[in-house]
Parts: structure tokens; C-alpha cells; sequence
């Protein structure tokens, strides 16, 4: 192991190191701090200038539930919930079927049309911006969920096609010799052997996924418009607007807007670093 | 599939037959239809059709009139897109800084003491959160008069600074909040990659009388190879389509000193005062070009590694 | 006699904020009892999205009536054939008497695209317990301004508030100091394009402008704030007025402003020679020309521009602005009031839009931008306004 | 159940040939062995027969049946991998079932099948478990036993040992053995370890670059092979070459001093090149001057081999038996019956008898 | 050069003692071999010496220095990987002269050592190559010119031939024992292939979970193991232990039927339970009743071995040469001389002498 393991170094190198970590981490993550912070001060701390000291009461409650109960926010949320979930199904579900055909058959110009999935996904999205949003107006979907939903699925079925298509390849390919062998068709191949294998490929990027998507505020702003349709990224600046400089406030619905995939990232970390590493691309 | 449960008189020609003979070139057919055509339809046309809309005058609401090169002339003679395109080029080199960074931080945690798991998860924080409360938070922590870093500047004695008000900083400034969590991205990547290192090379270099930095330089980073490509093409990646931090935090200003190719191309076709499409999707060409430089070094090596197996 | 007016009525809105959005609920509720059986459909959509969305509907669904600015804010969709003539409406003598006011500001081409249903004045907000405490009074011209302003900034007190992160506030002030240094006809000509960025008037609004930025006029760092993040100056009292529309008032007031606190002045005079000239934005109704029951629409129009309706709508629990239609009377309200008397009779310049509504969007962005730079770096005059009429003569 | 014959079989890979049009007859319950250095063609071909690589050219037939162009699920074969290729997320008891399973038969039929097989591999107490709790003999045990569930006509084994440590690859071997004396069915079974082959095999195919180099049992292979290449790769350890010369109806070899051999076999002209097989079992030594000298002896207990170099680049392994105490570095003389050695010609390396 | 020498080395894992206090000496020169089951401790007590592990308890000197509490790099041992540990971005050249550059040495003399290396592995013409451009046995022969290169007091080997195919191991052996007989520094090298062990060590050192067993020449291990373990452990295949008991100063095993054997040793106590060691090149069958049956005969050219069993779980490997014809399934007896057989006490498992 590099660097040197602690455990073999005297003990005050270890509880210096061991002393170390904490203060990195408050240091690294101090905005993070603040914010937190903020959302529980009374509006006064503001007011009266003590945006950095402790709060002067604990007021959560009310502004957690001023987010909650007198804004658009939960509708925000809800949108959110509805954009992400549909798309990271759809994605993973259309990519395990192309990174099937592109890991399993040879045929000619697979690496081509591998390339292309990947090529597309490293695009700057900002080239499709225009056509796209032409599409889902022709489409009569501006402005709806759905066409946001469908923009990214397609889109991310570049980065999960790369994905899947390596993991599938990772997988020992006697397995798909062996039942063919026993005279399994092929669909039923995909269904009954690769697919409960890439379990854990489905796992990592459904997480993956699922950040990409609910911090995603371009395509929000560019395809969607108004609390109606809108994710929480982009209602959050809204949400800015409506509360000004209540900094209490807006503390308060960046936390809730960030939460999910906070509470997503530790539930499902293995999953997560494992996506990481093995897509290692967004 | 379906018509094997059925009797069928024609078994020999076309008809189930001709699909039991050519399964194999319709089962992967029938796989990549579906991601294939959404992927055609959203990206690959969208890519097409950007190109073929730089070359015309249009609002997005009238007819296209064909201007030919008349954008990409103009462009050429574009202050702001000259400044864009700096910009532009001050966060690749500088984003560039999230690798070591992450490197770093990975060194100092890749060690096996209680709860280590969790901090490294808590380091990683700042990746998972979205772009747009990133820019809020630096947006405070930069404010001229609250923000903590000008109270801390303060408490040295070093009088307030505008960070994101002052043409000169404000780009180094929205960098920093987006190097937050893109060297936790590179330091996710690092510790896996160092958890791949092999041990065994590790001791043969201290048998070798190789220690700290020069273990470093001539055993590990080698080995980190992998992990240091990934970390590029992500970082790079990320550089390019910087776009939510400039527009949460400084919104191109103070006076178009922070626009970035993907933020100018934005204001100039679909934001409140922009009606050039073609001006735009020009832009994004240009955008695309530089990325594709980027794209082909990256297909390249993957096509190489295709062909190592 | 409207009784046969039929079939769905769609109308979207732009009225968003909680007190607009009520307005617009009545009047399309009032609209519905006059005309029993005609349905009608209204969308109201958050007002900075409908900027960019407006694009999207005119084209793909377009409704029967549609809210919108007036002058040149309306230039693209007219241009492209997505607003309907509404010369005959003006032409009616209801309308034609009583809204002669703003028909410049809807007329293109010669006819007139659409009707208003209010606007509201611009001026300096300030404090006033503040001027008392200093003892200053509202000035008249121009070395009143500046001689106010010195006083106050001599006891810590920053003469105005002004938060330019996205631009327009910049453009209230040139607007002002471009009509009072060179008359309403002038600052036109300018926004038209018919008149060079690099002229030597031009450059005489800016050295007045200048005359402010160097005595430290404005509050540091206006360059990373919204409108709404500089009230807190004005508020606290780091600042002691405001140019600003009168929409500003609402949170001012709730913010803790009182009545004695709070007080309102027309911009002065700086050329004696020029007449007083006015902001004084309009919001709009305009008819799709893609509408389908374009009738009804045109009915929907005659209601909203109704003196009695206008009074209605813009009164103190409504809107809280301007009515249009002279025949309308004005709520009681103390600012409301002032700007009232300034716009009907303290203007004789003329009326103009504001800034990003009398010039086309690509001039007013580019412009914009170089009044913010401007008043953080004056030095870079030259270059500025080298770059405007570069950007003027590809634009007209 | 069926034999295997092949006919002119060609693979060809673009453009190029790794299959020379091999002809190949494998009767009805045969254990047949392929062998041969790595990249020979021996998992090509087992895979042509198996109808996972397209056949390139000439026919394949089991039984009576031409299978060339058929799917491999339909040619009545089953296959045993080298890495096993269990299904990991099924238990033992689904994949043996899994092929019966898809192709539509009732359940209670897989159950008997399973069971049966279970039975006849000794692992009714391993139905209910996954893949990666068993060791790895119990695995391709499993891996067999999918193989014979579906009552195949043929067997094909890649390499089906060579993922397993020393001792268990014994024992499977064994159990292999046994196997086949149990169902009987036609065996064809990939391996480059020879003493597998040896001990496996009714028939051995010994393959060099996608060509056959010689067909038949193993004794036979041992005792009587065609041409050099297979009588270096048959026996272990491996039969030591001696380059000698034809002079005066005997040969000559340098290695072996002055004494020359006299061969009765039909030699080639006068002064041409032979080679000169001989097994390290057949040699023994006796210290005497000679170009030889011992270089290293070792010792396994029961056995020793003596390394003797002449120190140029020749090597010869000679087994002995008893623990003579001739010391490392001594130079030694190499003794057989000349009736022991086998002769190869120089040039086109075939078996001169 | 000097040798190593442990005592009352102890090593533990947190509350876990894996080496127990071990007293060793190896003299200057020496090939040492340790040996032993996987997870006995060999790699560890490697390591020990290495200095790669920390040694929890005891001394390690070489030759006269302590160096338990002494870095690694500066103990003057180098170390050959299983996995050969190549830097994998370096060349030949650059890895083999990796150590000396980071211990500042001018380049020419690198250049030097390392063609002096390359020249002794005959590795001159793969220096610029990268290790990936390397078959397996050029790889573990670049690792072995990286120890050499260093010129280190003590080599230590960690299996360093357990990644390369069959034929190549014994080439690589060959090698290693030339190797040392060239350079004579001394040698550590763990393995749990016991050819390995039988034929490079000068001394054997068999371990057993943390323990040493017994230490002594290969031969000396082979002919006069002192228990049960290392009786079993060394010599291929291996010896066959048949259950019996003492009964009139004899031993009685019903595998052998009712024939005593004749046991010249301290037997226990009447009654007690003996193992009765035999080597599988001491037995011999022939037809006849008996509890035991030929189940399966492989037959490898120069030696066949023949499995029996009883028909429970016991099983008898017998060493043939002559090619006799007992067809399989018959009955045999077992054949031997009393005096090659071995007693061991049924309890303890220590050989009776
Ligand atoms: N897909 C392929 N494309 C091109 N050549 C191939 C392909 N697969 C195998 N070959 C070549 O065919 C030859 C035979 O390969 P095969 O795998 O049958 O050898 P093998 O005898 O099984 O070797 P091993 O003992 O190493 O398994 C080799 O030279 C190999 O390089
Ligand atoms: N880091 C460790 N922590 C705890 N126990 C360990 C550690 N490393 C090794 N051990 C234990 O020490 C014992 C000896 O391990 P060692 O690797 O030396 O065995 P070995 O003889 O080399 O085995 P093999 O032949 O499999 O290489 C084993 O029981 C192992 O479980
Ligand atoms: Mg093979
Ligand atoms: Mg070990």
C-alpha cells in the first residue's frame, strides 16, 4: 500500500494523522457547513449581520417548513422524482439491450457503432441544444416532462451503452457459448443469464444515473419552464427569486434540493464508486 | 420466437425459417433498435443539424435565410467570443489542477484506520451535489459584503474583494467553485486506482530503496495510469460544457468576463434577449471542433485497447 | 348584445407574482359571466419563464390572446407574422380617444399590434426620514442632485442602490440621463439606430453619468447583485434612494418601510433646455395571428382596455399601477398618486418604454452590458462605445 | 449415439487458415483426445464440432447426420468448458436443468434428469447451492453433469482440468475415466497435458498447426510414433534427440563418442542427417570420458534425473533409478540397447523404420 | 555473502501468532527450501527476513548484523516475486537497474551490471522490450536479473515458478539451480511444489502450521522423515498410510489380509493403532483375494500407476513399470519388503524408530 501504512509508523504520526482527517474534512466540506447552518438560523441572525456566527436560535423547523409547506418547492421535488425515475429506467433498460448486441455479436462495424454511442456521449450537449429543442417542440412535448425525460434517455443511453457493453464484455462469454450450446435462444440469453449477471452493472449506473439526472439544471432550463414542469435545480433558482436574500431560506431549499442524492450516494455508495470506476465518465 | 409454438405448413421457405437462418444477425439487430434509433434521433441528427443551422440567419421563429459563412466571419471578429473562448481555455488548464488535487487528497486517505471509509465518503461529497447549489454556495462565500472569505480576509487585514464582480477574478472564481467537486471526482478515481496498485511492485521498490515522492513518481503513478486517463478525459470533458456555475453564479457577467463558449452560444439563442440561432449553433460548432480533438484522442486509445485484447 | 360569442377562449398570462395572478383570475372570471357561452381557458405561466417561452407557443399552440410589452420588445413576433393586426380596434373611437397616449408605443409599421392594460412610472424612491435627518430636500435639477448626494455620502450614506447583475437597472439610469441631457427624441433616434453610439451627445450623457460614478454615488460592488439583493441597502439605510420602477415599492414596503419613510421624486431636469421625458413601461395583450377564435379575442381586448375595467385592475388591492385609459381614475395611493401627476402632466418629452423594449433584444443585451461595465470601469468608455456602434451597424 | 466424422473441416479466420482440411473418424463411444502445443487448432476444432465456429470449409457429420451448417443447439452435443461456465446466479440443481428448461420439458422430467445425474456425480448435496460455494472440483463436476442432463450424443471437453490444483486434477481424471465406462457415449476432449491424454484416451489426435500429425492409441503413439514431433510430445519426460550421420549402414553420433549405432531400419543415403530418439527411461550412465558431463542430478526420492550438457547447447535427460553416487560435473557415458532407440530423418523429421 | 540466522522468531497479527517462535539456521551459501501446506506461514516468514513484514518477536541476524528492526532496502537481500512484481512501464534494462539508480549509482556502472546480469539469464536481446512483450518465462527471469543485479547477500524466492506452464518450470528449475551454483550466495526459496523443493534445496525446511516440522537434506527427508507430515509430504506420488494395530509384536492391516508384518522398530503398547508408510515404488500387486481391487490403471509410457481400492474410501497407489496385464476390476494383493515399509504411531503420527 502507497503511501506507507499509518499502523507502521510511530504513534504520533498516528494520532497526528488520525487528529488530521477531521479538521481536512471540516475545512473541505466548510461551505457545505455554512449552508447547513444558515438554514437553521432565524431570519434576525441575517439582519443583524451574523451571517457567520452560531445561530441565535434554532429555527429548522420553520424554515424547513416554510420550504416544505409556502413554496413550490415540494412540486419541484415531485417533478424531479418524475423526470429521474422514468429516465433511469429507460436508460439502463435500452442500454443493456444495445450493450448486449455490441458485447456479444460480432458483426461488421460494431466497434463503429460502439464508437458512435460513445463519441455522442462525450458531445458538449450544448451542440444539441438548438436541434433538440426544435424536436420537442415539433414533438408538442416542450415544456413537458416527458420530453425531458426522453432527451435524457436517449442521451444517456450513450455513456450506459459504453458501460454496459464493457461489463458485458468483462463477463466470461462460455457462459453465452454454453447455453447456446444447449439451445437457448437468444433473447432468452439475454433475459435468463445476462441480464441477472449484470445485476450489478444495473445497480451502479441506476445510481449513477440517477445523480447525473437530478443535478442536471441545462437541459432543465432549456427544455422546461415553470413549476409545472420544472426539476428542483432549476426551480431552486425560482426559489431564489420568491425568497430574494432570505438566505435562511434559500439554505434551506438547497439542502432539500441536494438531499436525494446525498441519501442516494450513501445508500447505495458501493454501488456508486463501483459506476465511477467502471463507466469513470460523464 | 414467437411462431415456433405454431404449426407452420411453410417451414422451408421464408417465414420462420428465414428467421431461425438469420437469428443471429437479427438478434443484435432487434437489441440495438430501440437505444440506437432514440440515440440517432436525439444526438447524432441534433449534431448534423447544428452544423447545417450555422450556416443561416434565423430568430427560431421566421424562415432560415442561408447566410454561409457569414456567422463563422463573424465570429472571427466576436469580442466576446474571443473572451469566451479564452475563458474557455483558462478552464481547461486550470480545471487540469482537479487531478493533482485529487491525487493529493487521495495520498492522504488511502490509509486503513477506523472509520476511514467514511470520511473518504464525506470527502466525496461535493461531486454528488448539483452544480446549482455549488454556485449559490461560492456565490455566498464570495459575497463582497457578508461572504466568509471576504470576513476572513477582513480578519487578516487585507481589505474585501469582489471576487465574482471583478472582471479579472470572477473566472478564476466560478473555477474554483467547479474544482470543488471535481477534485472530489478525482480523488474517488485515485483511490480506487491506488487500490489496484499492485502490492507486490510496492515492496520490490522498497527492496529497491525507492521511498516517498520517488516511489511515487517512478512506481505509483505509473500504475495510476488508468485512473490519471479517466481523470483527464472527465476533467477535460467537464471543462467544456462548464455552463450551470457561470450561469447560477455570475450569469457571463460582470459584463460577459465569465462566459464560456457554452454559456455565449446560450445567451446568443435562447436566452431573454437572444433570437440568433445560427450564430449559436455556429458557436457550438466551434465547441464541438475543440471537443472533438478531445473525442478522437479518446477513441483512439480505447480503439487501441480494443485491439490489444 | 356579446351573447353570441362562443366556443373556448385561451388566453395565457404572464401574471405570475400572487397579487398579478389574482388580477388576471377576476378579470378572466368577469370576462366569463358577460359571455355565458364561451368557455374559457386561461394559463398563467411564471413571468421570467414566459420571456423565453412566448417563442415556443406563438409558434407550436399558439392561444387567443397573449400578454406581452409593447414597442420594440414586440418587434420580433410582429416581424415574423405571429401577432395579429389590431388597427381596427384602434380605429374604434372608444379606443382610438382614450389610449392615444400609448399608440406610439404599439404602433409598427403603422398599425398597432396589440392593446395595453397598465403601466407604471419610474422615478427615485428614497428615504425620506433620511433627507430629513440631513436636512435635504427633493431636487429640481441636476446640481441639487449631485450636491444632495455629496451631503450624503459625506455622512456615510450611499446616494443609491442599484444591483446590475442582469443589466436592465443599468439601462433605467441611461435612459434617464440620456432623456434629460438629450431629450426624448434623441434617446428614440439612439434606440432606432439612427443615431451613432460615438456621437458627441451620447458621450455627454455619460460624462454626467460619470460625474456620479466618480463621486461614489452608487453602492460598491452593484455588479453581483439583482434588483432585489440591493434593496437591503436602501432598507437598512446604506443607501438612501433608488431609481427604480414603481413594482418596487411592494417589497419595500414589506420589508418594513413605512409611508414616512418612503417617498418618491421625479428624475430633474439636467438640460433646461430639453422637456422632461418618462419611463414608464407598458404590459400588453396581443391576438396570435395563429388565434382560432380571433372574435372572441378581439372582444376579450375591448373588455380589458375598458376604463372601468382598467381602474378596476390596477387599484391599490390589484396591481397597484397605472391605468391606461384616461377615462380611468387612479387608486389613492400615495406614490401611485405622484406618478399619476408626473406621467399625465409633468412629461411633456414624451413616454418611452424602457430601454430593452424601445431598442431590438440583440442591441439592448449588448448595450446593456456596457452600461454595467461602464459604471464599474468609466475609464473603458471609449471601447464601449466603440463597441456599440460596431454592434449598431451589423443589427439595423 | 453417434460417432463424429469429419471431412476436409477447413477454419479459416479472414484470410487466415487454421484448420487444414482435416479428416477425422471418431467411432460410436470412443474417447477420443486431441493434443498438441498451444495455438495448434485443438479448441478451434472442438468448437467447430460443438457449431460454435462456423466451418469454413468440407463436412462435418455426427452419426449419420451432415451438421455443418446446423446450430449448435441442435447437433446433439454438449460441451464442458475449461472455466466451467456455470451460470453463478443459479443454484446446481438450475443449471443442470436451465438447458431442459428452455427448450420446454416438463418439470418433472428435469427434476428426474437432475437427480440422476446428481447421483451419478455425487452431488445430491451440493442441488441446492450456488456455483460459488463449491471448491473448484466440485464445479466441473456440476459443469459435467449439465453436460449430461441433456443426454447428449457427444461430449466435448475443453481443457476441463487445467483450472484445477495438481492433486484434484488426479482425482477428476479418474473420475472422468469412470465416467465414460459409465454412459459410454462418445468423448472428445481437449488437453495439452499428456499425461491426461495417455491415461484418458481410446484415441489420441495429435495436432501441429492445424494439421494431424498422427491418430491412435496411446500406447501406440508412445511405442510407434510417425515422426519426431510426436515422439517429443508423447512421454514424459521427453524423448532426447541426438543429431548423428549415416556412415557405413550405421550412425554417428557425436554425443556418443567414438561407438556408432547400429540401426536396423532402412536409413537414408550415406551422410545424410538422422536423429536419434532416445527415451530418458531407456539411458543410463557410467562415468568415461565422453563429450557429456553431468550437470545436475535430481533427486525425487523415488526417481532421479541426470541433466547431462556438452556444453554447447544440447541437453540429455536420463532417468535413473538406483542411487548411484556419481558426482555433478563428472563427465559420463551414455548407455542403451541400440534396439531402444528410434531414428528420424534430418530433414523432413519422419520416423525411419 | 553471509547467512541468515533466526531466533525465536515470532510473528503476529494483531491477537493472531502465525510463526512461533522459530529457530533457524542457514548457512552461508546455502539453498534453503521452505515448504509446507498453504497458509503455514512460509511467505510470512519470508517476508520476515525481507523485512517487508515486522518481525513481532526474536532476532533475524545476516550474517552478523541484527537486522530485525533494519529497513528493507538495507538489509542486502533482494527478493523474486510469484508474480515477478515487474514494473510494468519500465523496460528490461530500466527494471533491472531500477535499485541501483535509486540508490544513486553513476550509469555506467548500472549499464554494466545490468548487461552482466542480462549476459548470465541470457536476456541481451530483450532489454529494450517492456515486460507485457515477454513470455511468462522471460518475465521470472527479468525478476531474477533484478536481484542479481543488486548483488544482494541472501536471494529469497516467494514460488517464483508457480505461474509458468509445466514445461517451463522445469527449465526455469534448471536454471535456478545452475544459477546458484554459479553465483553461490544463499537462498531462500518457499514453494509447495515438492519436486521443487526435492530437487533445488540443499536444505529442506518443512513447516507446519507456524511450526517447523523437521529441517534436513532432501534425501534425508525422503528416506528418514521424523512424523506422519512430512513422511506424506515429500515424495510423488505420495506414500500410501494403511491403518493397522500392534498385536503380538506385529502389525496387523486389514487391507493386507491376514499377513503381519514384521516391524523392526519400537512398536507401542499391544493393541494400539500404527500407520504403515509405503512409498508407491515399493508396492507391487498380484492377482489374488484380497479386500483390495484394481479400480483404474493410468498408463504414462515409461511407468503406470494403479489405483485400488476397498470399496470405502481408502485408495492405494502402486508404481508399475513392467507392463503387466491385470485386467482392471480384478482383485490384488499388495507386494512389498518389510523393510521398506515405515511405522508411524497411530496417535501422535511421529515415526517409530
Ligand atoms: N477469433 C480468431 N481470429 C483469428 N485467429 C484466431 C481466432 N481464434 C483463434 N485463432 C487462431 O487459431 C489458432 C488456433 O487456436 P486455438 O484456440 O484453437 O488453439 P489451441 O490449440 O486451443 O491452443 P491452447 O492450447 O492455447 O488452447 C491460433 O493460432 C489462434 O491464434
Ligand atoms: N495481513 C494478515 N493479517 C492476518 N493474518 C495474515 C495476514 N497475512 C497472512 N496471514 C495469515 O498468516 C498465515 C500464513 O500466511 P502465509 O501467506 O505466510 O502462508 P503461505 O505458507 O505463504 O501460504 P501459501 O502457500 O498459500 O502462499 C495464514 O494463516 C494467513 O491467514
Ligand atoms: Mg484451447
Ligand atoms: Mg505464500
Amino acid at each position: 500500500m502507497f503511501p506507507r501504512p499509518i499502523e507502521t509508523q510511530p504513534r504520533a504520526t498516528q494520532i497526528t494523522y488520525q487528529s488530521l482527517i477531521p479538521v481536512a474534512l471540516l475545512l473541505w466540506l466548510a461551505p457545505l457547513i455554512a449552508v447547513a447552518i444558515f438554514s437553521i438560523k432565524p431570519d434576525t441572525d441575517f439582519t443583524s449581520g451574523n451571517y457567520w456566527g452560531w445561530p441565535a436560535e434554532f429555527e429548522g423547523f420553520a424554515n424547513y417548513g416554510k420550504v416544505f409547506f409556502e413554496s413550490d418547492m415540494p412540486r419541484y421535488l415531485m417533478n424531479s422524482v418524475l423526470i429521474t425515475v422514468p429516465t433511469v429506467i429507460g436508460a439502463v433498460a435500452l442500454s443493456a439491450m444495445t450493450g448486449f448486441a455490441l458485447g456479444v455479436y460480432k458483426f461488421r462495424g460494431n466497434l463503429w457503432i460502439f464508437f458512435m454511442f460513445v463519441a455522442g456521449n462525450f458531445v458538449p450537449f450544448q451542440i444539441l441544444m438548438v436541434p433538440v429543442r426544435d424536436l420537442t417542440l415539433d414533438l408538442g412535448l416542450y415544456n413537458t416532462k416527458t420530453g425531458l425525460v426522453l432527451f435524457h434517455i436517449a442521451f444517456q443511453t450513450g455513456f450506459c451503452t459504453l458501460f454496459m457493453r464493457n461489463f458485458i464484455r468483462a463477463l466470461p462469454f462460455e457462459l453465452i457459448e454454453a447455453a447456446r450450446v444447449e439451445g437457448v435462444a437468444e433473447w432468452r440469453i439475454f433475459w435468463f443469464i445476462v441480464l441477472p449477471l449484470m445485476k450489478p452493472a444495473i445497480a451502479a449506473l441506476s445510481v449513477l444515473v440517477f445523480t447525473f439526472i437530478w443535478n442536471d439544471y441545462f437541459w432543465a432550463v432549456v427544455l422546461t419552464q415553470g413549476a409545472e414542469s420544472q426539476p428542483v435545480t432549476a426551480g431552486i433558482t425560482s426559489f431564489n427569486a420568491q425568497y430574494r436574500a432570505a438566505y435562511h431560506l434559500m439554505s434551506a431549499g438547497s439542502i432539500v434540493a441536494a438531499l436525494p442524492p446525498v441519501a442516494m450516494f450513501f445508500l447505495m455508495q458501493r454501488h456508486f464508486i463501483a459506476g465511477l470506476t467502471l463507466g469513470a465518465v460523464k | 420466437m414467437t411462431t415456433a409454438t405454431l404449426p407452420d405448413t411453410h417451414a422451408d421457405e421464408g417465414g420462420p425459417g428465414w428467421i431461425r437462418r438469420n437469428r443471429m444477425t437479427l438478434a443484435p439487430l432487434l437489441f440495438l433498435l430501440p437505444g440506437a434509433i432514440f440515440f440517432i434521433a436525439y444526438v447524432i441528427l441534433p449534431i448534423l443539424q447544428s452544423f447545417q443551422i450555422s450556416f443561416f440567419r434565423w430568430d427560431g421563429l421566421g424562415e432560415p435565410e442561408f447566410v454561409g459563412l457569414a456567422n463563422y466571419q463573424e465570429l472571427s471578429t466576436d469580442r466576446a467570443f474571443e473572451v469566451s473562448l479564452w475563458n474557455n481555455l483558462k478552464w481547461l488548464v486550470l480545471y487540469l489542477l482537479a487531478i493533482p488535487g485529487g491525487l493529493f487528497i487521495a495520498l492522504f486517505l488511502n490509509q486503513t484506520v477506523a472509520g476511514i471509509r467514511i470520511y473518504k465518503s464525506l470527502f466525496f461529497f461535493p461531486f454528488v451535489i448539483s452544480q446549482v447549489v455549488v454556485g449559490l454556495v461560492f456565490t455566498w462565500f464570495y459575497d463582497p459584503t457578508f461572504g466568509l472569505l471576504n470576513t476572513l480576509l477582513e480578519g487578516i487585514g487585507i481589505s474585501p474583494i469582489n471576487v465574482l464582480g471583478d472582471p479579472t477574478l470572477a473566472t478564476y472564481g466560478v473555477i474554483i467553485a467547479g474544482l470543488w467537486p471535481q477534485i472530489a471526482y478525482c480523488m474517488i478515481l485515485y483511490l480506487t486506482g491506488l487500490n489496484a496498485v499492485d502490492p507486490e511492485q510496492i515492496e520490490a521498490a522498497r527492496l529497491d530503496g525507492a521511498k516517498g515522492l520517488r516511489m511515487l513518481w517512478h512506481v505509483i503513478l505509473p500504475q495510476l495510469r488508468p485512473a490519471t486517463f479517466i481523470a483527464f478525459v472527465v476533467t477535460i470533458i467537464g471543462a467544456l460544457r462548464s455552463f450551470d456555475l457561470i450561469s447560477i453564479m455570475t450569469n457571463g457577467g460582470p459584463f460577459g468576463s465569465t462566459r464560456v463558449l457554452s454559456f455565449y452560444m446560450f445567451e446568443k439563442a435562447l436566452s431573454e434577449y437572444g433570437f440568433r440561432m445560427g450564430y449559436g449553433a455556429a458557436i457550438a460548432v466551434v465547441l464541438f471542433l475543440i471537443m472533438l480533438v478531445f473525442i478522437a484522442y479518446f477513441l483512439w486509445s480505447m480503439w487501441r485497447q480494443e485491439r490489444g485484447h | 348584445q356579446d351573447s353570441e360569442l362562443s366556443g373556448t377562449l385561451t388566453i395565457f398570462s404572464d401574471m405570475s407574482n400572487p397579487a398579478p395572478r389574482a388580477v388576471m383570475e377576476d378579470m378572466a372570471a368577469r370576462f366569463g359571466e358577460m359571455h355565458p357561452d364561451l368557455e374559457i381557458e386561461l394559463t398563467i405561466i411564471d413571468r421570467e419563464a414566459y420571456k423565453t417561452q412566448i417563442r415556443n407557443f406563438l409558434t407550436a399552440n399558439p392561444p387567443d390572446v397573449a400578454n406581452w410589452y409593447a414597442a420594440n420588445r414586440m418587434a420580433p413576433y410582429v416581424d415574423a407574422g405571429l401577432f395579429e393586426d389590431v388597427s381596427d380596434l384602434w380605429a374604434e373611437p372608444e379606443i382610438a380617444d382614450n389610449l392615444a397616449s400609448t399608440k406610439g408605443a404599439l404602433t409598427l409599421d403603422g398599425k398597432q399590434w396589440g392593446v395595453p392594460y397598465t403601466y407604471y412610472q419610474w422615478g427615485v424612491y428614497y428615504r425620506e426620514d433620511i433627507y430629513e435627518e440631513l436636512g435635504l430636500e427633493e431636487p429640481q435639477d441636476w446640481e441639487t442632485f449631485k450636491s444632495n448626494c455629496q451631503t450624503m455620502l459625506d455622512s456615510g450614506v450611499k446616494c443609491f442602490t442599484v444591483g446590475t447583475k442582469f443589466l436592465w437597472t443599468a439601462a433605467g439610469w441611461f435612459d434617464y440621463l440620456n432623456m434629460r441631457t438629450n431629450g426624448y427624441d434623441f434617446h428614440m433616434q439612439l434606440t432606432q439606430g439612427e443615431v451613432e453610439w460615438t456621437d458627441e451627445r451620447v458621450r455627454q450623457t455619460f460624462a454626467n453619468w460619470r460625474e456620479l460614478i466618480d463621486m461614489g454615488a452608487f453602492i460598491d460592488n452593484h455588479q453581483s447583485y439583482s434588483w432585489q439583493e440591493a434593496l437591503p441597502f436602501m432598507v437598512n439605510g446604506e443607501a438612501a434612494a433608488y431609481l427604480m420602477g414603481n413594482f418596487a415599492v411592494a417589497p419595500m414596503r414589506e420589508a418594513g418601510l413605512s409611508d414616512d419613510q418612503l417617498d418618491f421624486y421625479q428624475f430633474p431636469a439636467i438640460n433646461p433646455d430639453v422637456e422632461l421625458a418618462e419611463d414608464a413601461p407598458t404590459d400588453t395583450f396581443h391576438i396570435p395571428s395563429g388565434a382560432e377564435n380571433k372574435e372572441a379575442a378581439r372582444e376579450f381586448l375591448r373588455f380589458v382596455v375598458s376604463a372601468e375595467n382598467q381602474t378596476q385592475i390596477n387599484s391599490g388591492d390589484g396591481l397597484g399601477q397605472l391605468p391606461v385609459n384616461s377615462q380611468s381614475s387612479v387608486d389613492d395611493d400615495e406614490m401611485l398618486n405622484q406618478g399619476f401627476e408626473m406621467l399625465s402632466s409633468n412629461a411633456p418629452g414624451g413616454i418611452a418604454q424602457f430601454f430593452d423594449r424601445d431598442a431590438p433584444a440583440e442591441m439592448a443585451s449588448v448595450a446593456m452590458e456596457g452600461f454595467q461595465e461602464f459604471m464599474v470601469f468609466p475609464d473603458n468608455l471609449e471601447d464601449i462605445l466603440g463597441r456599440l456602434e460596431q454592434a449598431r451597424q451589423r443589427i439595423y | 449415439m453417434s460417432g463424429v466424422t469429419l471431412e476436409k473441416a477447413v477454419k479459416k479466420y479472414g484470410e487466415v487458415q487454421v484448420i487444414h482440411g482435416l479428416d477425422l473418424e471418431i467411432a460410436e463411444g470412443e474417447f477420443c483426445v486431441f493434443v498438441g502445443p498451444s495455438g495448434c487448432g485443438k479448441s478451434t476444432l472442438l468448437r467447430m464440432i460443438a457449431g460454435l465456429e462456423e466451418t469454413s470449409g468440407g463436412k462435418i457429420h455426427i452419426g449419420a447426420r451432415d451438421v455443418t451448417r446446423v446450430d449448435p443447439s441442435d447437433r446433439g452435443v454438449a460441451m464442458v468448458f475449461q472455466t466451467y461456465a456455470l451460470y453463478p446466479h443459479m443454484t446446481v440443481e438450475e443449471n443442470m436443468g436451465f438447458g431442459l428448461r428452455m427448450t420446454g420439458h416438463p418439470k418433472a422430467e428435469i427434476r428426474e434428469k437432475v437427480s440422476e445425474a446428481a447421483r451419478i456425480l455425487k452431488l445430491e448435496d451440493y442441488l441446492k447451492r450456488k456455483p460459488k460455494a463449491l471448491s473448484g472440483g466440485q464445479r466441473q463436476r456440476v459443469a459435467i453433469g449439465r453436460a449430461i442432463v441433456r443426454g447428449p450424443e457427444v461430449f466435448l471437453f475443453d481443457e476441463p482440468l487445467s483450472n484445477l490444483d495438481a492433486e484434484l486434477r488426479v482425482d477428476m481424471r479418474v473420475e472422468i475415466a469412470r465416467l465414460h465406462k459409465e454412459i459410454g457415449a462418445t468423448m472428445i476432449y481437449v488437453t495439452h497435458d499428456q499425461v491426461e491424454a495417455m491415461t484418458l484416451a481410446d484415441k489420441i489426435v495429435v495436432l501441429r498447426a492445424g494439421h494431424i500429425e498422427q491418430v491412435g492409441s496411446p500406447m501406440h503413439l508412445y511405442n510407434d510414433p510417425d515422426n519426431r514431433f510426436v515422439a517429443g510430445f508423447i512421454g514424459s519426460p521427453s524423448m532426447n534427440f541426438l543429431e548423428g550421420t549415416v556412415s557405413g549402414g550405421k550412425v554417428h553420433c557425436p554425443l556418443l563418442g567414438e561407438t556408432a549405432i547400429d540401426a536396423h531400419v532402412a536409413l537414408p543415403s550415406e551422410g545424410s542427417r538422422v536423429l536419434v530418439g532416445l527415451r530418458p527411461q531407456v539411458l543410463s550412465v557410467e562415468e568415461g570420458p565422453s563429450p557429456l558431463k553431468l550437470d545436475i542430478r535430481e533427486r525425487l526420492g523415488g526417481v532421479a534425473y541426470d541433466y547431462l550438457v556438452d556444453g554447447k547447447d544440447a541437453r540429455i535427460v536420463v532417468e535413473t533409478r538406483a542411487d548411484e553416487e556419481i558426482p555433478e560435473g563428472t563427465e559420463v557415458r551414455l548407455v542403451f540397447d541400440p534396439a531402444d532407440a528410434m531414428f528420424f530423418d534430418g530433414e523432413t523429421e519422419a520416423r525411419l523404420r
